[in-house]
């Protein structure tokens, strides 16, 4: 297991290429539905002027 | 009946004046999502230019690490400068603030402040990772924040006098620059001088008090000249 | 007791080669509305600009309560408002920002006067909006509410009815009619009849020549 | 006639529904090509000859830079098709794009450093490949500063979209770069024509990692997509019967 | 009666256009005396102060030299970009030219060449004394004027379609900076290996060829992409 | 055989988020002249710029002689004139000069010509002068030569009125005749009357909402 996570001798670049690259695929997963999330809420207030509009 | 007559009790005072001019200059830079960024961006562009344009050696850089660094401040100051008084200009908000019965000084100072804020500060920020990219040891960061923080308030303040006069005129960019770069050349020199001596390890106090020098005696003068040249613009 | 109001004595203007005032002189009680007229180029826009303090004229004198103007030009500009051809909206603040940043600097202002202002105007509806995305008449409005703002006794109004629609116009009838009666004074260059009683408004005709 | 049915299937509602279809189609899988491949380049791949076990950081490296260029493409193209048929739906794919583009722009840069000390003993070189990846990530920030200087979406839209078509240039700059100027990186091993250079079993986790992010791009784009469509929508009909799901 | 059912037979022509498009923008130049001269200022301003900001040896110039050459021509370039579309915005000029009839490809292309007489090309005249000023051999003039002019020519195309897209935008310098840079770091590249070769008195061919073609596939592409940006920004 | 002139079907305009035309649809004849009407904010600006072809709506559409105008703008744009709130001068060039490039990028045109606009519009005076010294009904009096030069049969007219005095409101008119009775057509939008007589218009009335 230790040697696993020594890489040999290249642990110092190994893993934090994989931590950030992984960490770029959750962060696009967080975003996306954050996004989706704020344009629904803005579309529901949209709709909710209108219809007082209305 | 009467409250045409009297000055109004609910008059404002120049410094709630300038605060607000202050606030409406920063809401305006704000306003825009990622503007902030923008003169960073530049920087840090124009520091990624001259390895491209010299050589990648980073022994090589060093040596002019310095003079790239300031270079760049400067400009990114420069054309950020252009629109500190241009807009105000085209929209007639300048015209407003002349008539306003506020010292007009007051005013411009507060505008100059902002570009400061909204130039300077960031650059000052962001000096030491283009130093460092460009091969600048760590132990000179401290002495490379403190000189661009101090410079860019002289070269902000020395750029308003330049904005204010090129106002009447169209295409002014490059007659500003003209104007400005001339008056800002001391400002460079001990500037780069005081980063290089950071670089190197060097005591870069004296530079530095001389950048001082220079941003106080632009905020005395400064904003009078820069006031007086809107009003002639106005004419 | 030197006269109340703004008097205007034997100006002489020159623009560029052009000598564009010559002798106008006028005098402008407190509750008095001046109606400036002529064709176009007559100098009109020069007049008001002058009258503010904005032209420096080649001869002549410019009184306010008796006293000579340009011998101290802040506590002038003080009493004065003038809205010229365009209205110094900021493209990016919106209707209500712009009242705030612009009517700030000169007396404070609570959230409630400055929603009644826009409300008298007809903007409520786009006070949140962008300046950048109004109209032409709804920029003009913007500008009537901030005259109803600031409460200073002297108006400079040139085309104040420019871009706006019938109720538009209307209501800088009434703003100007308001402003009269609490001892203001009105300074106005139109083509168009002002939108008040004749026997309110002094006329003043310049021609060319 | 024959138009009919591209204009539904480009008309928003129609979109809109069908990526909330797709969406676990493609994220599914994704995730398990993801998850497989790792195990494949982390454990079952023997190190390298030269380079030891430092040459799995090929396995972040070559994937993210892959999605990069392969993003802006999508985007690039996605922004043309929207300019001429004036197509609100290409529009919000372009706009989608952008952000997972750059984000995987920086991981490419980042890991790329990371591999860079070790191997070349420095991190960072002006050599041309890794400078027009840079100026990759600086058109990403320049479409998305643009966007967000323009407050009105429409003209934001096709005014990214021009400068996003123009951009376009600099992809195949940056995929030949290393065989028009001789330069410090890699030469394509995966990429090329003919037959790749790495052996199967460093191969495989490799090509499955980068199935597994291009499944992963497509998924993020249509949940972003979703969002985008609905920033466009004028009709309220359709909108009030999708978010009361 | 009939003369508005017709095309009107002294419709001019795209080439007549253009040809006015471009001899306004002369003339408009011209009007301000020493509008001209301005960029070229500016370009021996920023070539001045990295003497000053760097060090006064000539051998450590020189090995500089063609770096701080295409820095300050592109950013002397970038200056007076700002005014290619934007004055013309303001007072509804490019309106209408959209609305002229005119395929305004064509006259954007008019107003691209007339950004490069009035700064490209004298900016190339001014390069030589520049570089021999930070000491570059007199063999290296032929070879300096070359790469400047035609790398100028590249750099006004890429920099017509930052301008055009950043039309509408208030405070568009560092946006139209950021834009544009990134587009324009192969013309430096080339432009700085052009020159240095110059300087060291070797064959300079194959990346003037290179900027050659930069520039070609700008005349190609970048008026349909700024004219396409300035329809837009007119919505 | 399809009709003559410009026909507007059931347009649909957004502006941001703001539903401006909804449903405006008419047709104008050869010889016609639509006045556009309406409060402020009611999408006149908005109807005559789509209808140029600058703004792109939502739904509807916009016929020239038949033909839908976007298939082919650049021909469409060579029939039409639009004179918008503001009249498109360069501040450093001269009257002359500023119709001299403006108009010629659109026909040959002789001195001679030129001359005989200007003076028709009352600037031989000031015709020499930098446009940035003009007066605002001076610069809106360029714009009326620019109109005069080009015998196009479209004109689009965004408040042509503005500014102008007594005289230069009836040139308004007297050009507005001239160009139907040569089988022009105009869309105008003001909120005064056109200086016309009232047979000769058809009306517009835009509402909000
Ligand atoms: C910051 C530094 C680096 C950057 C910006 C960078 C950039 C890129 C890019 C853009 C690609 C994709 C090329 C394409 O698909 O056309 C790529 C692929 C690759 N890079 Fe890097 N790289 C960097 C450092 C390194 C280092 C240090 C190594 C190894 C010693 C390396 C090895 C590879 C390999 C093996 C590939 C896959 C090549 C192929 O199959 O085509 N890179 N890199
Ligand atoms: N870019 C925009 N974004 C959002 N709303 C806009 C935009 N441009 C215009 N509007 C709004 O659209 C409406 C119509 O504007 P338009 O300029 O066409 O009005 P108008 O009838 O010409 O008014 P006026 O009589 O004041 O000239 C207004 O309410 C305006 O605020
Ligand atoms: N800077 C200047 N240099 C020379 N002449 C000028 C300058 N500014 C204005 N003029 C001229 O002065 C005269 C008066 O201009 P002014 O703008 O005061 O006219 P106005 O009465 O307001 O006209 P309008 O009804 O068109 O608004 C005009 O003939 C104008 O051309
Ligand atoms: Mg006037
Ligand atoms: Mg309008």
């Amino acid at each position: 297991m230790r040697e696993f996570l020594d890489m040999g001798g290249y642990a110092a670049f190994v893993w934090p290429s994989y931590a950030v690259t992984l960490a770029v695929v959750v962060l696009n997963i967080v975003w996306a539905r954050s996004s989706l999330a704020r344009s629904r809420a803005a579309a529901r207030r949209r709709l909710a002027a209108a219809g007082a509009d209305a | 009946m009467s409250d045409t007559r009297t000055a109004a009790p609910d008059a404002a005072s120049v410094l709630e004046a300038a605060r607000l001019v202050l606030e409406r200059d920063l809401t305006l830079a704000l306003r825009r999502r990622g503007q902030l960024v923008q003169p960073l961006a530049f920087f840090v562009i124009v520091t990624t230019l001259f390895p491209l344009a010299i050589s990648p050696e980073l022994a090589r850089l060093r040596e002019v690490a310095a003079g790239v660094l300031w270079v760049a401040a400067l400009l990114a100051s420069l054309l950020a400068l252009e629109f500190l008084f241009r807009d105000d200009a085209y929209d007639g908000t300048l015209e407003q603030y002349a008539l306003s019965g506020q010292p007009l000084t007051g005013l411009m100072f507060a505008k100059t402040a902002a570009h400061w804020l909204l130039t300077g500060l960031p650059l000052a920020l962001m000096a030491p990772l283009a130093a460092l990219s460009l091969g600048a040891p760590p132990d000179a960061v401290p002495g490379i924040v403190a000189s661009v923080a101090v410079g860019t308030i002289a070269l902000s303040l020395i750029g308003s006098i330049g904005a204010a006069l090129t106002l009447g005129l169209r295409r002014s960019g490059v007659l500003l620059a003209l104007l400005t770069l001339p008056l800002s050349l001391p400002v460079l020199i001990f500037g780069a001088r005081a980063s290089e001596l950071a670089i190197h390890g060097e005591p870069y106090v004296a530079p530095l008090e001389l950048l001082a020098a220079l941003a106080v005696l632009g905020i005395t003068l400064a904003p009078l000249a820069s006031a007086a040249a809107v009003r002639i613009s106005l004419e | 007791m030197p006269r109340e109001g703004l008097e205007v004595e034997n100006l002489h203007l020159w623009r560029g080669e052009h000598h564009v005032l010559r002798g106008v002189g006028f005098a402008l009680p407190r509750g008095g509305c001046l109606h400036v007229t002529g064709p176009n180029g007559a100098g009109k826009t020069s007049l008001l600009r002058a009258a503010c303090g904005l032209l420096y004229p080649e001869s002549g004198r410019l009184l306010w309560d008796g006293r000579d103007v340009h011998e101290d030009l802040p506590t002038f500009h003080s009493v004065l408002m003038y809205i010229g051809h365009e209205a110094p909206l900021k493209a990016d603040l919106s209707a209500r920002e712009n009242l705030r940043y612009w009517i700030g600097t000169r007396r404070r202002i609570g959230r409630d006067t400055l929603g009644a202002a826009l409300q008298r105007v007809g903007a409520t509806a786009w006070s949140e909006r962008p300046a950048r995305t109004l109209s032409a008449g709804q920029r003009r409005r913007v500008a009537l509410a901030a005259l109803s703002l600031l409460l200073v006794p002297l108006w400079l109004l040139d085309e104040p009815t420019t871009n706006l629609d019938a109720e538009g116009q209307q209501l800088v009838g009434t703003l100007i009619e308001e402003h009269l009666a609490r001892g203001g004074l009105v300074l106005a260059a139109t083509h168009h009849e002002l939108p008040l009683p004749r026997s309110r408004v002094q006329r003043l005709e310049l021609t060319h020549e | 006639m024959s138009w009919t049915w591209f204009h539904r299937l480009a008309s928003p509602p129609h979109i809109y529904r069908l990526a909330q279809r797709l969406t676990p189609w493609f994220a599914w899988p994704a995730g398990a090509l993801i998850l497989a491949a790792l195990y494949g380049g982390l454990v079952l791949a023997p190190p390298d000859y030269q380079q030891g076990d430092g040459f799995r950081i090929i396995y972040m490296h070559a994937p993210s830079a892959w999605m990069s260029l392969m993003v802006y493409t999508t985007m690039a193209v996605a922004a043309a098709v929207a300019l001429i048929w004036r197509m609100k739906v290409a529009h919000a794919v372009a706009a989608s794009c952008a952000p997972i583009g750059a984000s995987f722009t920086i991981a490419a840069l980042v890991t790329g450093s990371l591999w860079g000390e070790p191997m070349w003993g420095t991190w960072w070189e002006w050599d041309p490949r890794l400078t027009s990846e840079l100026i990759l990530l600086f058109l990403y920030l320049g479409y998305m500063g643009l966007r967000g200087a323009i407050e009105d979406p429409q003209r934001a839209d096709r005014t990214s979209a021009v400068l996003a078509v123009v951009g376009i240039v600099n992809v195949p700059i940056i995929h030949y770069s290393v065989t028009w100027w001789n330069s410090l990186h890699q030469a394509p091993s995966v990429m090329r024509l003919g037959k790749p250079t790495l052996s199967t079993p460093m191969l495989v986790p490799l090509l499955m990692m980068m199935l597994g992010f291009t499944l992963f791009f497509v998924a993020v784009l249509l949940v972003r997509l979703r969002g985008e469509i609905l920033v466009r929508e004028r009709s309220a009909s359709w909108i009030r019967e999708v978010l009361s799901t």
